[in-house]
């Protein structure tokens, strides 16, 4: 199995290829068959190899050197950890339902080949991402992913949004991406190599050494990390740059379930807690992972609260989730963080799954006050929608309990009490905006249009299967794998990679307090279903009355803190304005110097340059015999 | 047996030095890059070309013989056959621009610059 | 005398071959209507020379060691057989749409390859220059074979008297070598040198001896220099390269930026490296110099031009440059450097032949007589995306590839010739290197925002005929393979130097 | 040996009174080809007026060429050159590349400059500026090249000194067509067979190009 590393990314992107090149001509419209089975053994050998790491620790394998040349080697090569395992397992098995699933909910699409191969290539680049063994290929499959990313939510590139959005997020990661594209030259720059484990290991050696930039000492490891946690707030959509996960929502909802919810946003935390070793050196880093990630984790969930899009608010629901897993890395909580990951996996995916089959039902409809009562005429999407949520807002003894709790209590632990609380208000939160759409959606009368109501059918039973295996995993997941807690079998299994990071101070070992603070998230998440039962099935009045009592807070949220606006006036118009400034105000010479200096001086070198080739051949040869006269004066003069 | 190369050679083994000589064939390789240099005719600049090759057919037959070696005479051998080819496509190009320009003034083929 | 001629049965092949293809002409003429039958002997006979190559026992010499089969010379030979049939199959159609179908191409073609296979293992500056003359005065013909057309009249003209002018340099060159060795075998001046240079550091300890510092073999190794700089087109030697690279019909300017250079590259590998190798200090700094103006002024001059065509002139002046900067490095480290000197000759061959073929498949209409004609102007491409997007996005690999985008071909190449130069104590030279493919990205993508970001200005077609797209695509396959595959090829290309010294 | 070539040689020794005529064409008589009878040969000191006369006119006949206005005197002038160098071989013991110098170079290649020469338009090409603007600069940047060159060959490195004692006996091969034609057809068969198909290609090429 050590040998047959690479056949685990290699299937998905074998079935994109053929599928992509033959796709349209001849497997049409069973174009499915190759991205899925391709996936499916993908998992199953997944499978095999997570038990191999249980049994053996890490995986190694050299696919072969891409370029060797004296010590400068470049080795395509494959490694498996726990912390890998356990990504391996969640990607391929996500991915493998999500295809599944997709074969419900793109069927009769006119891109169906191109669906299946696009989110094909995307599987295999993740599963590259989370395998390779040295950053120059993380960098280039982070990439990869993000174009597959580009390409799925523009899968319907002929609505303008869809099309906008993708720009949206392909810009907005570049920002990221140039911050991490930078970490990646200041590591190797630093230690020579790009390698996880020689730069790991040789860490230490540079705490406390400095690096100058614009004249000022910054601290190397700091920066190093601050400039690889630009890349994540980058993919993972946190604040600031999380202004393209919810109009990524365009693109269609296996999609989100899978790129934008399961897996590629995970890749953050992935890539953070990779870099563990690192950050451990490095903690004003760490202490502003977790300042943006507790920050992101109220703020993302405010707005969640208001939003109308079933999607959108999904999507606000995973950024402030994905907030909870770089809080927990900031705090400390390691485990926790891959463990939220996991699970949020599981029931992340099973909500947008769910609601892809509700927005299936309704042809198409995402607004969820057209929506309601559909608690009878789809029950099985109900039962699944029920259980992601609860799991979603921290329902013992469901999956998304365990681990929040679990991060709620490392970051007590570990100080932090105001993210603490920031954390707490907002399990609160989300048990409110989450059950404000179950409320919304399933319970009272139906609000769409009649033309709509009647065609509402459950959705075939191919789209069931992967919901009814996510809601299982959803339940099971927590307490089998984090039970009990901080000694469960996440902790055991993941132990091996963070035993090899140096100095980690381990948290405290007490349970002191735990089953307090345990019983308390309880009540706020059991307190934030009973307001939503109260606002939206008891008194349905209340939210319009509350939103005309408190309009600007209403407003705010809705309209996502202005974010967008706020970009547009902050940096957009700006920049535009300041572009006008320099065409009319400026001087010519003023921008050529500044701006175009260097291009325009090489212009000008070639304009001047180009003269010389007269055409006349005989001043070539002139030419010719210039060049020998010189090269022997200067024989003649140096000899 | 290593052959050096001598400017200062026995009286007795031959009258004329071979400096000599290099300063002859200098003289006419010279005279040939001055023609290409100069001449608008392109007729004449293969000429002088021909007489740049000439130059170094004397160095080879030269040297040959100081050396007491063949190998200078079979090259000028050799460099008169690539002459004659050259000579002839050559020509055969300059027939045929004249053709098509009536003229074989080489600074009236600037078509093609910057 | 013991022949082994087994040696040199690809071309023995070759050359019937070419008679072959002239005899069709002769006798057969009236039964066809175009010239196809010509090349597909052309390429049977390039492809059966091809598939011999591997079969030929290395390592042997003939002719009383005039001739060598070693490995680098059958690597070189299969570089000049693929741009050959490459360039072969793009001609079929491109000759009759230019309306020259002419068979003597063909015949005349595979003699210059003959002349660059001769180049290739030629032990002996007699074979050297007779195969470099083989091989220019095909490309006289080839050059001007557009008879009715100015341009390529002209770029006969410039290339014939600036080839002879500089033949003659080269020639000088070889007479004063030989005067100053005894010989004009290069084993037998490698091997006399390097004596002379040991018994020079016996005699007196750290002092070249007197034959090394001889002013006439100086003289000889500028001489050969301005020769062989001429066939590679470096600066100051160059001039030629823009106008008869524009005016040649394209299909020959395509091979004449491989084939010829890279025969010059195998010349240039074998005399300065195996006969000079001695004089390295001596062609070091020279070459260095060259080589940094050379890509400089390559890749400064291209950016000003508004004619693709020209513009790729001056690319492969840069690209020139670089494989430069590599002999320059393997003066110091010998197998790294001149391997990757040989890795970089066969990615830019194929990537430089493919950015050339796009170039003239591309067609366009001409206002006035509404014929389709040949595209050669920067505003020619754009939104060539919208009305081709697989021509388009073949062009972005060549062009990425010029350019050393990962992973393509370039790339890698130009990795391995920094870093050799890198290894070799020279990283002045290849920061200057990374300097300037920095500057060419400002030309080989401004083509690709014309081809992605405009709309189309003129009415465009692209060349559909089978024979061009089946070399189009092995080109676009080629490139991004041994971008994604690079050590393998390495590999060979460091097993074909080693047996060189 | 042909005795045509003989004939002809021997001819053109006579007809520029070359002093050592006689040894030559004595040598030349003898079918023995072997290097050892012609050790013993000893130049003369009249060799070197020869050499004079041949190498003055040689370099006359090139000014002339370079600087007629009428190619067709150019065409002549360099047949005299070509005249005057083939002495030159025949002083250095050259004889067969002198006959071929005669025979292809002042024969068959000035015929043909002078064939095209004449199919162009002789008198108008004649009228024309022969030279460029810029020859006097081509002509000051030629003659620092000769500089450099003279230079190059008559610069003594310092420690040339024991260079000078290991010369080898000079001129003891003769340029016989025997001699080359046995080093030809044995070991430079293959040079000879690629300088046929030069020639074949040269044809091909010409034709191609120049028919209508």
């Amino acid at each position: 199995m050590e040998t047959m590393l690479w056949v685990i990314p290699a299937l998905p992107l074998l079935a994109s290829i053929v599928t992509i090149l033959g796709g349209k001509r001849w497997i049409r419209e069973k174009s499915h068959w190759l991205p899925c089975i391709g996936v499916g053994i993908s998992f199953l050998l997944s499978l095999i190899t997570f038990f191999q790491v249980w049994n053996r620790g890490t995986l190694h394998q050299v696919l072969y050197s891409w370029i060797s040349s004296g010590d400068f080697q470049v080795n395509l090569t494959l490694q498996v950890d726990p912390l890998t395992a356990v990504m391996v397992v969640v990607v391929s098995g996500v991915s493998f339902l999500i295809h599944i699933y997709s074969i419900g909910y793109m069927h009769g699409d006119e891109g169906y080949h191109r669906f299946f191969s696009f989110i094909s290539l995307f599987t295999f680049s993740m599963l590259m991402l989370v395998l390779s063994a040295d950053f120059l290929l993380l960098y280039v499959f982070w990439e990869a992913v993000g174009l597959c990313s580009y390409l799925l939510i523009g899968h319907w590139y002929y609505k303008k949004s869809a099309a906008d959005a993708g720009k949206k997020a392909f810009i907005v990661n570049r920002v990221g991406d140039f911050g991490f594209g930078l970490g990646v030259m200041l590591l190797f720059t630093t230690f020579g190599t790009l390698d996880y484990q020689t730069i790991f290991s040789r860490s230490g050696e540079f705490v406390g050494k400095t690096f100058p930039m614009f004249g000022i000492e910054f601290d190397l490891l700091t920066l190093t990390c601050l400039l690889l946690f630009m890349g994540a707030i980058g993919k993972s959509a946190q604040f600031p740059l999380h202004v393209w996960l919810p109009d990524a929502m365009e693109g269609p909802t296996p999609v989100s379930a899978l790129i934008h919810a399961a897996t590629m946003v995970t890749a953050g935390v992935y890539l953070v807690a990779r870099c563990y070793p690192l950050y451990n050196l490095a903690p004003k880093a760490l202490f502003i992972v977790a300042l943006i990630g507790g920050f992101t984790v109220f703020f993302a969930a405010t707005i969640g609260l208001v939003q109308n899009d079933i999607k959108r608010v999904l999507a606000y629901s995973t950024i402030s989730q994905l907030g909870y897993m770089f809080m927990a890395l900031g705090v400390g909580a390691y485990v926790a963080a891959i463990f939220h990951l996991v699970t949020h996996a599981f029931f992340k995916a099973l909500l947008f799954l769910a609601s892809g089959s509700v927005i299936h039902a309704l042809g198409g409809e995402q607004d969820m006050r057209n929506m309601g009562g559909l608690k009878d005429k789809i029950p099985g999407t109900y039962w699944a929608f029920l259980i992601g949520a609860l799991a979603l807002a921290g329902i013992p003894p469901l999956a998304g309990f365990w681990s929040k709790d679990e991060i709620l209590m490392g970051t007590f632990k570990a100080g932090y009490y105001v993210l603490w609380i920031l954390g707490s208000a907002t399990a609160f939160m989300t048990a409110f905006y989450i059950f404000r759409l179950i409320f919304m959606t399933f319970f009272g009368d139906f609000r769409g249009r009649h033309g709509v109501e009647h065609p509402i059918h459950e959705s075939p039973p191919v789209m069931l299967y992967p919901l009814t295996v996510l809601a299982i995993l959803s339940i099971f997941a927590g307490w089998m794998l984090g039970f009990p807690p901080e000694h469960g079998f996440i902790h055991t299994f993941l132990a091996p990679t963070l035993a090899e990071t140096q100095g980690t101070a381990p948290l405290p070992e007490t349970t002191e307090g735990g089953a307090g603070l345990m019983f308390f998230s309880i009540l706020v998440a059991a307190l934030g279903i009973l307001t939503a039962w109260m606002f939206y099935v008891k008194r349905p009045e209340m939210p319009v009355r509350f939103a005309e009592t408190y309009p600007s807070t209403y407003d705010w949220l809705l309209h996502k803190y202005w974010f967008d606006e706020i970009y547009d006036t902050l940096f957009v118009n700006p920049t535009k304005q300041f572009a006008n400034f320099l065409w009319q105000g400026f001087d010519d010479s003023v921008i050529d110097g500044v701006i175009n200096g260097i291009a325009r001086g090489i212009d000008v070198m070639s304009a001047k340059l180009r003269r010389l080739q007269s055409g006349y051949l005989q001043q070539y040869a002139l030419s010719m015999v210039i060049g020998v006269i010189v090269i022997l004066g200067i024989y003649l003069l140096i000899v | 047996m290593p052959y050096i190369l001598c400017f200062t050679v026995n009286r007795f083994m031959s009258p004329i030095p071979l400096s000599y000589y290099l300063v002859v064939s200098t003289l006419i390789f010279f005279i040939g890059m001055l023609g290409v240099l100069t001449r608008r005719n392109v007729l004449i600049i293969l000429m002088s070309i021909e007489l740049m090759l000439n130059a170094a057919n004397i160095n080879f037959i030269v040297f040959s013989y100081y050396l007491n070696s063949l190998r200078g005479q079979i090259f000028v051998f050799f460099v008169m056959t690539v002459a004659a080819a050259e000579a002839a496509v050559g020509l055969a190009v300059i027939v045929y621009l004249f053709r098509n320009k009536n003229t074989v003034n080489d600074d009236e083929f600037s078509l093609m610059r910057w | 005398m013991n022949l082994n001629w087994t040696a040199i049965l690809p071309e023995i092949f070759i050359t019937l071959t070419a008679l072959g293809v002239l005899g069709i002409d002769l006798f057969y003429t009236r039964y066809q209507k175009d010239k196809t039958l010509n090349a597909i002997v052309t390429l049977s006979g390039m492809g059966i020379a091809f598939l011999l190559l591997p079969f030929l026992s290395a390592k042997t010499q003939i002719f009383t060691s005039l001739f060598v089969l070693d490995p680098l010379a059958i690597f070189f030979k299969m570089v000049f057989l693929i741009s050959g049939s490459m360039t072969a199959l793009i001609s079929i159609n491109y000759l009759k749409m230019e309306g020259f179908d002419l068979g003597e191409y063909y015949g005349v073609l595979l003699f210059s390859i003959l002349g660059m296979m001769v180049m290739a293992s030629a032990n002996d500056f007699i074979l050297i220059y007779l195969g470099l003359e083989l091989m220019t005065v095909s490309f006289y013909v080839l050059s001007g074979f557009f008879k009715t057309d100015l341009r390529s009249n002209e770029a006969a003209l410039k290339y014939l008297i600036l080839g002879g002018f500089a033949s003659a340099l080269f020639l000088y060159g070889i007479s004063l070598l030989y005067g100053v060795t005894g010989s004009t075998e290069i084993s037998y001046i490698a091997g006399y040198l390097t004596e002379q240079t040991r018994t020079g550091a016996d005699s007196v300890a750290g002092v070249t001896s007197a034959v090394l510092s001889h002013p006439l073999l100086s003289l000889s190794l500028i001489m050969l220099l301005a020769g062989l700089c001429f066939k590679v087109a470096a600066v100051p030697f160059h001039m030629w390269t823009p106008d008869v690279y524009e005016g040649a019909p394209t299909s020959v300017t395509a091979f004449m930026s491989v084939g010829p250079k890279a025969a010059g590259f195998v010349v240039m590998l074998r005399v300065l490296l195996v006969a000079l190798g001695a004089l390295e200090k001596q062609w070091m700094v020279i070459l260095a110099v060259i080589s940094i103006l050379t890509m400089t002024l390559g890749n400064i001059v291209a950016i000003a031009q508004q004619n693709v065509k020209r513009m790729l002139a001056y690319s492969s002046i840069a690209h020139a440059g670089y494989i430069l900067l590599g002999i320059v490095a393997s003066a110091r480290v010998l197998t790294a450097g001149s391997a990757s000197v040989v890795f970089y000759i066969l990615s830019y061959a194929f990537m430089n032949l493919g950015a050339f073929t796009v170039l003239l498949a591309l067609r366009k209409e001409d206002k006035q007589t509404g014929l389709m004609v040949p595209a050669m102007d920067l505003e020619d491409f754009s939104g060539l995306s919208k009305r081709d997007p697989l021509t388009a996005f073949l062009m972005l690999i060549f062009m990425f590839s010029l350019t050393g985008i990962p992973p393509t071909a370039g790339f890698v190449g130009k990795f391995y010739l920094f870093m050799s130069a890198v290894d070799a104590n020279l990283v002045w030279l290849a920061v200057i290197g990374v300097i300037n493919s920095a500057i060419s990205a400002y030309y080989y993508l401004r083509i690709l925002v014309y081809i992605y970001m405009k709309e189309p200005k003129v009415v465009q077609s692209v060349d559909n005929s089978s024979s061009l797209w089946v070399a189009l695509y092995v080109m676009a396959l080629a490139t991004l393979l041994i971008g994604i595959l690079p050590n393998l090829l390495f590999n060979v290309a460091r097993a074909s130097v080693v047996s060189l010294f | 040996m042909s005795q045509k070539n003989e004939r002809i040689l021997s001819y053109l020794l006579k007809s520029i009174k070359y002093p050592g005529k006689q040894q030559i064409t004595s040598c030349l008589s003898r079918r023995d080809t072997s290097v050892k009878k012609y050790a013993s040969f000893k130049h003369e000191e009249k060799d070197l007026t020869a050499f004079l006369i041949f190498s003055t006119l040689a370099i006359l006949g090139a000014l002339l060429t370079v600087t007629a206005r009428n190619p067709i005197y150019s065409v002549l002038f360099l047949a005299m050159t070509f005249l005057q160098i083939s002495g030159l071989y025949a002083l250095l013991q050259a004889e067969f590349i002198a006959i071929v110098q005669i025979a292809v170079y002042a024969g068959a290649i000035m015929v043909l400059f002078l064939f095209v020469v004449m199919f162009l338009d002789v008198k108008e090409i004649a009228t024309e500026k022969n030279f460029h603007p810029i020859a006097p600069v081509c002509l000051i940047l030629a003659l620092v090249l000769l500089g450099e060159f003279l230079v190059f060959i008559f610069y003594k490195p310092s420690r040339e000194g024991g260079l000078s004692e290991t010369v080898t006996a000079v001129g003891q091969i003769y340029g016989t067509a025997e001699n080359i034609g046995r080093t030809l057809f044995s070991q430079y068969l293959l040079p000879f067979e690629v300088a046929s198909i030069l020639l074949l290609m040269a044809i091909v090429g010409a034709v191609v190009l120049a028919k209508r």
